[in-house]
């Protein structure tokens, strides 16, 4: 009873906090940014200005990790699992690494690796996904054989497969995600430009005697954004998970290179006993997927053009 | 409804021809992969002889191309062959698998696609309201963990009570019950996993259609909003709901590995790794066949169903 | 039926309302306070351009506002109900039993996923009315009398099985299900073909009169509204310009707006010079056979366009016009058949032609909202054919786009930076005529470039594209369904009907009997501003003198 | 992801050079860490259920793989064997009552023990145990066990309860390499085995078997060693990889026994109720091999400098959370006879310079190659490894290879790596596998013509005083010369519900009581 109490009040304490966040992040923002971005910001919903204000916020992290990590990413600083407080903010590791320099390289590195996979797998899907749909055709049909024969391999036993064949170094990683999030990517693109390509500007562009990619890049692509950015901000997080899934398997990203997947994975049996240290990395990827998200909400709603 | 099954059928050899495919690319990515069947079998005990005897006796002294169309030739005749690591038939190793994944799919399934249509509704007829942005938050979280994690913390708060088992040992022949008692957990673990996904699709999907003229003449109609969500939304947006849950359903049998490792669940995600690292050819292709079949079969059910859910697509002019 | 009414108790009382719609997060007001009095069984036409407040009027009248808007001030009575303080169910109740709407496209408002009978027996079932197999007795009694053709099965159709004219008398077989004391029609025939809209207005009027119910009967289109209201009130900017009955507002309107709307029809271009003997056609369509994969769309189509002449090419929507002009521009090459352009033959296949070949042709789309990138500036739009073709860049360019934009009458500082969204349908579809003289061609494609717009808009789109003619020497295809603006523009006219043409000729001799009984339903079928010229057309059509030949209800 | 092959290695047996008999005495057994809740008395019943970190659904019956602990023990339970490593390292009869050897041990003679049947019912006889051993024989034999059989010339029957074995060459293992778990004893049908049979004449019958899942085995009724041993009516083998999902099993009682305890977490499962660890250490050591033929390890300075830069106890701290024992970078652990205490290396940076500049570097950059396949926290061993070698200028570059194919792509290809070693019983053997110059299993390439004179010379020698000296100098020259970085001999950790009982002795050869605890154990 008091252990309920006690969460919904710490519950309660959270959500409080966030909105204020959110409220106080918009308020700054709104001040600083130049005119037309500040009206955009000011229509921005609590959740999405909370959201924008978490990802800034490690976007600071995975920026200035250095300088705000108290010790090294690899450094052995201590005995394991050294409990939170004192010297170390929150305890160490198995190997006696401080938790929170890990912690804070860790978003930098992940956030790092999953954004450069992701936009890999954006450029190549998004720009295969429009070709295929404003050529049609024999290319398109290529293209999406080849998209359905990839997809219906399991994407973790594919992702493991390959990686076993080119090894595990972090750029093979970042390729062999970033192709088969890639498929995932191409769809949504081709689905989403199919509603583009029968537009009137298209036919206009395309009678004016515009080449290919002018059509697909400054004609098709600005108008795919809305819902290609918001796949985006999933598949962003998604790429956390694959690499925390492969990790788990035994093929994570290299050691000592911290990373809030392997973390996770590496303490994850903690868990069983009840204590919360791994809680910490995957809490902090719940916190940035759940901030994406709310931004992503906002952009969909936004590009809905629904008004309340 | 001609144009349906005409529909069926090419979507069925084109499947066909995927998973040819499929095979081909597991194959050719199994000869790519570091080692070969005899080394992984023997492991580090291997020695130069025993090497040389192993790779003649599975055969892998011929070449590549030689023993693929070995393997299509039996498998077009029905013979899956046998595992080269314990050199049980493959159907019968395969078999029992196959009905367990399926088992906890369905479980997951039975429970998770109510449970976030349900959600997906409510969220969208109260969008905006705090149970929206509560569920939202939570399912979102959910997805965001690691499922070993969402595993381990089930675990820790269901299982360490006694309330369920920890893991899934099946004994042979339990009564229907007892597998679902002692199924529950990764069937609850699976269902957290998925079930953001398509809650997320079906209020998305609903909201998309509120500016509908149609739904605003179902108010004008004095229609309540429970009956205009429900009635008038829901129908209209069931092709891009009936193809999450397809995805969604086709990830619940072939993307639990790891569900399937935390649990000790015997499905065939565990046996693929496996055999994998055994480089089981046999058997990494069986598993892949199943696996391509089930994905494209799902695929095939969604546009099937999501056509017909579209009386515009069902009843030509 | 104006005396009658004016006898009748009130049913709805509106005084002082102010409605405020939401954009950019700042509330600006729609609606600026208008007074609004019905009688039961009066129908009150409300007219206006969009944008002036009479749609978000009309479903006040209903006590609901669209998301994004909410009533500001005044006051709602409906027989007795304050429809502003009354609690949301109790509103909910009145909807579609006592107040019922008819929206504009009934395409798109019937919901594609039930079939029509079901949606006619929800309203009635719903509201505790009747039972279902009652309801659905009198759905095929009201189709019948919607003058539905098959009225015992159409209701067991889905909206996608059933045209247009007759979806929107299924709609207002709809809206009668509860037998509402009040409907709200909001431009009901306005996505019509002119031939069909005869019919829905006719059955409208009939089944309002024969129920006694009132009526709001919007609309932008005058000689509609002469046909249907017993009172008009006209509208601008949300508030009211004046109010009269009928025959008295069109008569004698007060005020300048009102007259301004009734001199829209006025406009019509002058007879052109006579053509040189041997002037070679900019365009020439020499026996046209086409087809969309097996199915055939256009049989031997041939006629010719000359330097500073308009053609319109008429006929309705799958007549083959518009598929005429894509053979033109080379998206659909015909199967026989061939393009000549100044006397020398066009490749089939755009992608075939020289940048110049294409430059010489341009096209204005219907929908200016499509046929506009949305995240391309004003200044991209019309710029990129003037860099394309022309190769202009840096200041030459930006001078350039300043002079098209003062072409077509807009201010070029406020304009260039703007994007698409943020401009009004007509500025958008200037920018489409922008865009297509900014490629400097020869010969310009209107496909129905003013049938979205506003009579009052597509007058002054109408006027621009007659002066930019004599000045750039250019020939105009003009394709419409909308007989008015032929006779306002064209030089010549072309008259489809199932891809093949059916008459062709200088308008005088079109706008002149004897006719092809085709054309002569058209001209006819287009309504004048005459409040008796719906009932004298249906008695002559009665008498079988004036498109006897087709059963109007097939249409 | 699969199973550790290392643990395909054959041959740990706490070795006693015996020429004849059927018991001894034995010396050399470690005695079990832990809370021990040994009961002195064993009680008959229950069903066992215990889950272990490996099993693979590739896994068979046949012998001749076996290539995981759950493989190797299900045979252990289901089988019998020729003889049988005892918990205190002394070897007893199995199916073998009792054996003599000719004066050169080139010829060996077992008297089997009358009266033992397979779970048939078909008594076991001379033809059986030579159909099984030649099962591992012979130019086509894929088996695991290929070198262990290999010295055999000739296996000859002499009546139906006698076999007699002649060797190439005077073996006085030979009796102790035969308790080997991939040689058991199954029915012969006209001279040959079938391999894929569960038929055996062991404590357990097979009830089921799914592999890489579960066995269920129940009390061999007929079981010779009754009512000594085989105490719980049933078994039930389970494969549980995961190691949080083991212990959870544990600590939710779904099974009784988990193997491989996560030593990280060993503290907190140790306060969970109802739950006692028990730990053995033996012969189990982890290394770190150097290609010895390749630069920059071809330079014993480098070779020393690399010995000096690891911080060993740190290692067993943190890796083996105390869990083990420090390594001297020789493979001969403390409870082999011939055990030179040598002193201990620590952990010395300055040193390790010195040793650097001697090889004319001043700083060295090296690859280090790891898996969690080559022992588990191999992965954080070499990253503590690498931390601890900075501080002496030498950067170790981590690299985390697949587990998948670790031992054929990594272990022996890539110059430096880590690697899982279960040893031998005997000093002679362990250095004849994985030192002598050009053997298969020599993982640092090492030729070093001195060790491998002395290797040789004392197989021959007698005297044991000479002999000690000769295997003292051999484990001095693989410390300060050898190719190999020794940190630490590793325990085995398990779990144990308190209802278990055990002996007051554990077998420390294997996991789980030299892989019977299924029949040596019982619920108290």
């Amino acid at each position: 009873m008091v252990a309920t109490l006690r969460f919904t009040l710490w519950l309660a304490v959270a959500v409080v906090a966030a909105a204020v966040l959110g409220w106080l992040f918009r308020a700054v923002l709104t001040r600083i940014a130049p005119a037309n971005a500040a009206r955009l910001l000011r229509s921005a919903p609590l959740s999405a200005s909370f959201g924008m204000a978490v990802i800034v916020f490690y976007l600071l992290v995975a920026i200035l990790a250095p300088t705000i990590a108290p010790f090294g990413e690899r450094e052995v600083v201590g005995a394991q699992f050294m409990p939170a407080g004192g010297e170390f903010l929150l305890g160490t590791d198995n190997l006696g690494r401080d938790m929170f320099s890990r912690l804070v390289f860790g978003v930098r590195n992940t956030v790092s690796i999953a954004f450069i996979t992701t936009a890999l797998a954006f450029a190549v899907g998004a720009v295969l996904g429009l070709l295929a749909a404003m050529v049609s055709g024999w290319l398109d049909q290529l293209l999406s054989r080849v998209v359905d024969v990839l997809m219906a391999i399991p994407a973790l036993i594919f992702q493991l497969l390959l990686l076993t064949i080119v090894g595990t170094s972090i750029i093979n990683m970042i390729l062999v995600i970033a192709l088969i999030d890639s498929t995932r990517v191409f769809r949504l693109a081709r689905a989403v430009a199919m509603n583009i390509v029968v537009m009137d500007y298209i036919e206009a562009a395309k009678l004016r005697g515009e080449g290919l990619w002018r059509l697909i890049i400054r004609e098709i692509m600005p108008n795919a954004a809305a819902p290609l950015v918001a796949e985006f901000g999933l598949r962003f997080c998604f790429v956390f998970l694959s690499i925390s899934a492969l990790s788990f398997l035994g093929l994570g990203i290299q050691p000592p290179t911290a990373d809030l997947g392997s973390m996770v994975r590496d303490n994850a049996t903690l868990i069983t006993f009840g204590e919360v240290t791994p809680l910490l990395p995957a809490g902090a990827i719940a916190l940035l997927t759940v901030a994406v998200n709310f931004v992503v909400d906002w952009m969909l709603h936004r590009a809905s053009g629904l008004k309340e | 409804m001609s144009d349906i099954w005409w529909m069926i059928l090419r979507r069925l050899a084109l499947g066909v021809l995927t998973l040819f495919v499929v095979t081909l690319l597991i194959f050719g990515a199994i000869q790519l992969l570091p080692g070969d069947p005899a080394q992984a079998i023997l492991g580090q005990a291997a020695t130069p002889e025993t090497l040389a005897a192993l790779r003649t006796e599975l055969g892998l002294d011929l070449p590549a191309w030689r023993r693929y169309l070995d393997w299509i030739g039996g498998v077009l005749q029905g013979d899956f062959g046998v595992s080269l690591a314990n050199k049980r038939p493959i159907s019968e190793l395969i078999a029992g698998r196959l009905a367990n994944t399926l088992f906890l799919a369905l479980y997951a399934a039975v429970i998770a696609v109510p449970l976030s249509l349900v959600l997906g509704v409510l969220a969208a007829l109260w969008r905006g309201s705090w149970f929206d942005r509560a569920i939202n938050v939570l399912t979102l979280s959910s997805i965001s963990f690691p499922e070993f994690f969402v595993a381990y913390i089930l675990i820790f708060w269901l299982a360490q009570s006694g309330l369920f088992p920890s893991i899934s040992n099946i004994p042979p022949g339990a009564p229907l019950a007892e597998k679902l008692y002692r199924t529950f957990l990764p069937a609850l673990t699976l269902t957290l996993v998925v079930t953001a996904h398509m809650m997320r699709m079906t209020r998305a999907a609903i909201i998309n259609l509120l500016a509908s003229p149609y739904i605003e003449m179902a108010r004008l109609k004095g229609m309540g909003p429970t009956r205009v969500i429900v009635h008038h939304a829901l129908p209209n947006a069931l092709a891009p709901i009936i193809n999450v849950v397809a995805l969604n359903l086709a990830y619940l049998i072939t993307g639990v590995v790891v569900v399937e490792v935390v649990f000790v669940y015997p499905g065939l995600g565990q046996l693929m790794v496996d055999s994998v690292a055994k480089r089981d050819i046999p058997v990494v292709q069986a598993a892949a066949l199943i696996f391509a079949a089930a994905y494209i079969l799902l695929n095939l059910a969604a546009d099937v169903l999501s056509t017909l859910s579209n009386p515009r697509l069902v009843n030509k002019r | 039926m104006t005396e009658a009414a004016s006898n009748k108790p009130v049913l709805l009382t509106i005084r002082g309302l102010r409605i405020e719609g939401r954009s950019d997060e700042k509330w600006s007001e729609i609606v600026k306070g208008v007074d609004l009095t019905l009688r039961r069984g009066e129908v009150l036409g409300l007219i206006g351009e969009s944008g002036a407040g009479k749609s978000t009027l009309g479903l006040a009248a209903m006590g609901f506002t669209r998301d994004g808007c909410r009533i500001s001030g005044g006051s709602i009575d409906f027989d007795g109900i304050d429809l502003l303080t009354a609690p949301e169910p109790v509103r909910r109740g009145l909807r579609g039993k006592r107040i019922a709407y008819v929206a504009q496209s009934a395409a798109a408002s019937f919901n594609p996923a039930h079939r029509l009978i079901d949606q006619y027996s929800e309203g009635p079932v719903q509201h505790g009315v009747m039972g279902k197999a009652e309801a659905q007795r009198d759905a095929v009694e009201l189709y019948r009398r919607m003058r539905l053709p098959n009225p015992d099965e159409i209701g067991f159709r889905y909206p996608h099985q059933v045209s247009g004219g007759q979806l929107q008398r299924a709609m207002t077989a709809m809206a009668m299900a509860c037998r509402p004391d009040l409907i709200i029609f909001d431009e009901p025939t306005t996505a019509l073909d002119v031939t069909t809209q005869i019919e829905v207005l006719s059955a409208i009027r009939d089944i309002v009169a024969q129920f006694d119910t009132a009526a709001i009967y919007i609309t932008h289109d005058l000689a509609v509204v002469a046909q249907m209201a017993d009172r008009i009130k006209v509208l601008l900017h949300g508030e009211e310009v004046e109010e009269a009955d009928t025959r008295t507002m069109l008569s004698t309107p007060r005020e300048d707006y009102t007259k301004s709307l009734w001199a829209v029809r006025s406009f019509e271009r002058g007879a052109q010079p006579a053509l040189p003997a041997a002037d070679v056609p900019v365009v020439e369509l020499r026996n046209i056979v086409a087809a969309y994969g097996p199915v055939p769309v256009l049989h031997d189509v041939s006629f010719e366009i000359h330097r500073r002449r308009t053609v319109a090419v008429v006929g309705e929507s799958g007549s083959g016009k518009s598929t005429a002009a894509r053979v033109i521009t080379g998206l659909l090459p015909p199967s026989s058949g061939s393009v000549l352009f100044e006397g020398q033959p066009l490749p089939a296949d755009y992608r075939q032609r020289s940048k110049d070949q294409l430059r010489q042709a341009q096209m204005i789309y219907q929908m200016a909202d499509t046929a506009l990138n949305p995240k391309h500036r004003i200044r991209e739009i019309i710029g990129r054919p003037v860099r394309f073709y022309l190769g202009k860049s840096g200041k030459a360019l930006t001078e350039r786009i300043r002079e098209l934009l003062r072409l077509i009458e807009l201010e070029p500082d406020l304009f260039i930076d703007r994007l698409p969204s943020e401009l009004s349908g007509g500025q958008k579809q200037r920018i489409g005529i922008a865009r297509a003289l900014a490629a400097e061609p020869r010969f310009i494609i209107c496909d129905e470039v003013t049938s979205a717009l506003d009579q009052l808009v597509a007058e002054g789109i109408l006027r621009l594209l007659d002066r930019l003619q004599s000045e750039f020497d250019l020939a105009y295809m003009f394709i419409t369904h909308d007989l008015a603006t032929v006779k306002a523009i064209a030089d010549e006219v072309v008259v489809m009907k199932d891809g093949r043409v059916v008459e062709q000729g200088p308008k005088a001799e079109m706008f002149a009997p004897p006719h092809d009984p085709y054309t002569e339903l058209l001209l006819s079928s287009v309504p004048e501003m005459d409040p008796d010229w719906l009932d004298r057309l249906l008695a002559e059509r009665a008498a079988g003198r004036a498109g006897g030949s087709l059963p109007a209800s097939q249409l | 992801m699969n199973g550790n092959p290392a643990d395909g290695r054959f041959g740990a047996v706490s070795r006693r050079g015996l020429l004849r008999g059927a018991t001894a005495l034995g010396t050399a057994a470690l005695l079990p860490l832990g809370s021990g809740r040994a009961a002195a008395q064993p009680k008959q019943g229950g069903t066992l259920r215990l889950a272990m970190a490996h099993g693979s659904s590739t896994d068979s019956y046949d012998p001749a793989m076996l290539e995981n602990a759950f493989a190797q023990l299900f045979a252990t339970a289901r089988n019998g064997y020729m003889t049988e490593i005892a918990a205190d390292g002394s070897l007893t009869g199995d199916i073998a009552e009792s054996w003599e050897a000719s004066p050169d041990a080139r010829v060996w003679t077992f008297k089997l023990r009358e009266g033992v049947t397979f779970h048939s019912g078909k008594p076991v006889t001379a033809e059986d145990v030579i159909a099984s051993l030649d099962y591992h024989r012979g130019e086509e034999s894929t088996s695991a066990a290929k070198p262990i059989v290999a010295p055999i010339v000739e296996i000859a029957a002499d009546g139906p309860g006698t076999v007699v074995v002649t060797l190439e060459s005077g073996n006085a293992d030979f009796p102790f390499v035969i308790s080997d778990y991939h040689l058991p004893i199954l029915p012969a049908t006209d001279g040959r085995i079938d391999p894929l049979s569960p038929d055996g004449c062991g404590g357990y019958v097979v009830e089921s078997y799914e592999p890489g899942v579960r066995a269920s085995m129940t009390r061999n009724p007929n079981y010779w060693k009754l009512p000594d041993r085989a105490h719980f009516d049933a078994v039930e083998l389970l494969t549980i990889i995961d190691a949080a999902a083991r212990q959870n099993a544990l600590i939710t009682g779904e099974v009784d026994v988990i193997d491989q305890v996560d030593v990280n977490t060993v503290h907190l499962l140790q306060r969970a109720p109802g739950v006692q660890i028990l730990s053995t250490t033996g012969t189990q050591h982890f290394t770190f091999a150097m290609d010895t033929r390749a630069a920059p390890f071809s330079d014993n300075n480098v070779r020393l400098a690399l010995k000096y830069a690891i911080d060993r106890q740190e290692l067993l701290d943190k890796v083996l959370n105390g869990y083990g024992a420090l390594g001297n970078d020789q493979p001969v652990g403390p409870s082999d006879r011939f055990f030179a205490d040598l002193p201990q290396r620590a952990y010395d940076p300055d040193k390790a310079k010195f040793h650097l500049k001697e090889a004319g570097l001043d700083t060295l950059q090296v690859p280090l190659s790891a898996a969690d396949a080559a022992f588990p926290g191999a992965v954080d061993a070499a990253v503590l490894y690498s931390e601890q070698a900075a501080a002496a200028g030498i950067t170790i570059d981590v690299i985390r290879e697949p587990n998948d194919g670790y031992w054929s792509n990594v272990w022996m290809v890539k110059p430096f790596v880590a690697v899982y070693w279960s040893g031998r019983p005997t000093a002679d053997w362990m250095f004849s596998t994985a030192y002598a110059a050009g053997v298969a299993w020599n993982d640092t390439f090492w030729d070093n013509e001195r060790f491998n004179q002395l290797l040789n010379e004392a197989r021959s020698e007698l005297d044991e005083v000479k002999r000690a000296e000769m295997y003292r100098e051999m484990q001095l020259l693989v410390r300060d010369d050898g190719g190999v970085v020794i940190p630490m001999f590793a325990s085995y950790v398990m779990g144990l519900s308190d209802a278990i009982g055990h002996p007051e002795q554990v077998s420390a050869n294997w996991t789980l009581d030299g892989f019977r605890a299924v029949e040596r154990w019982w619920f108290a």
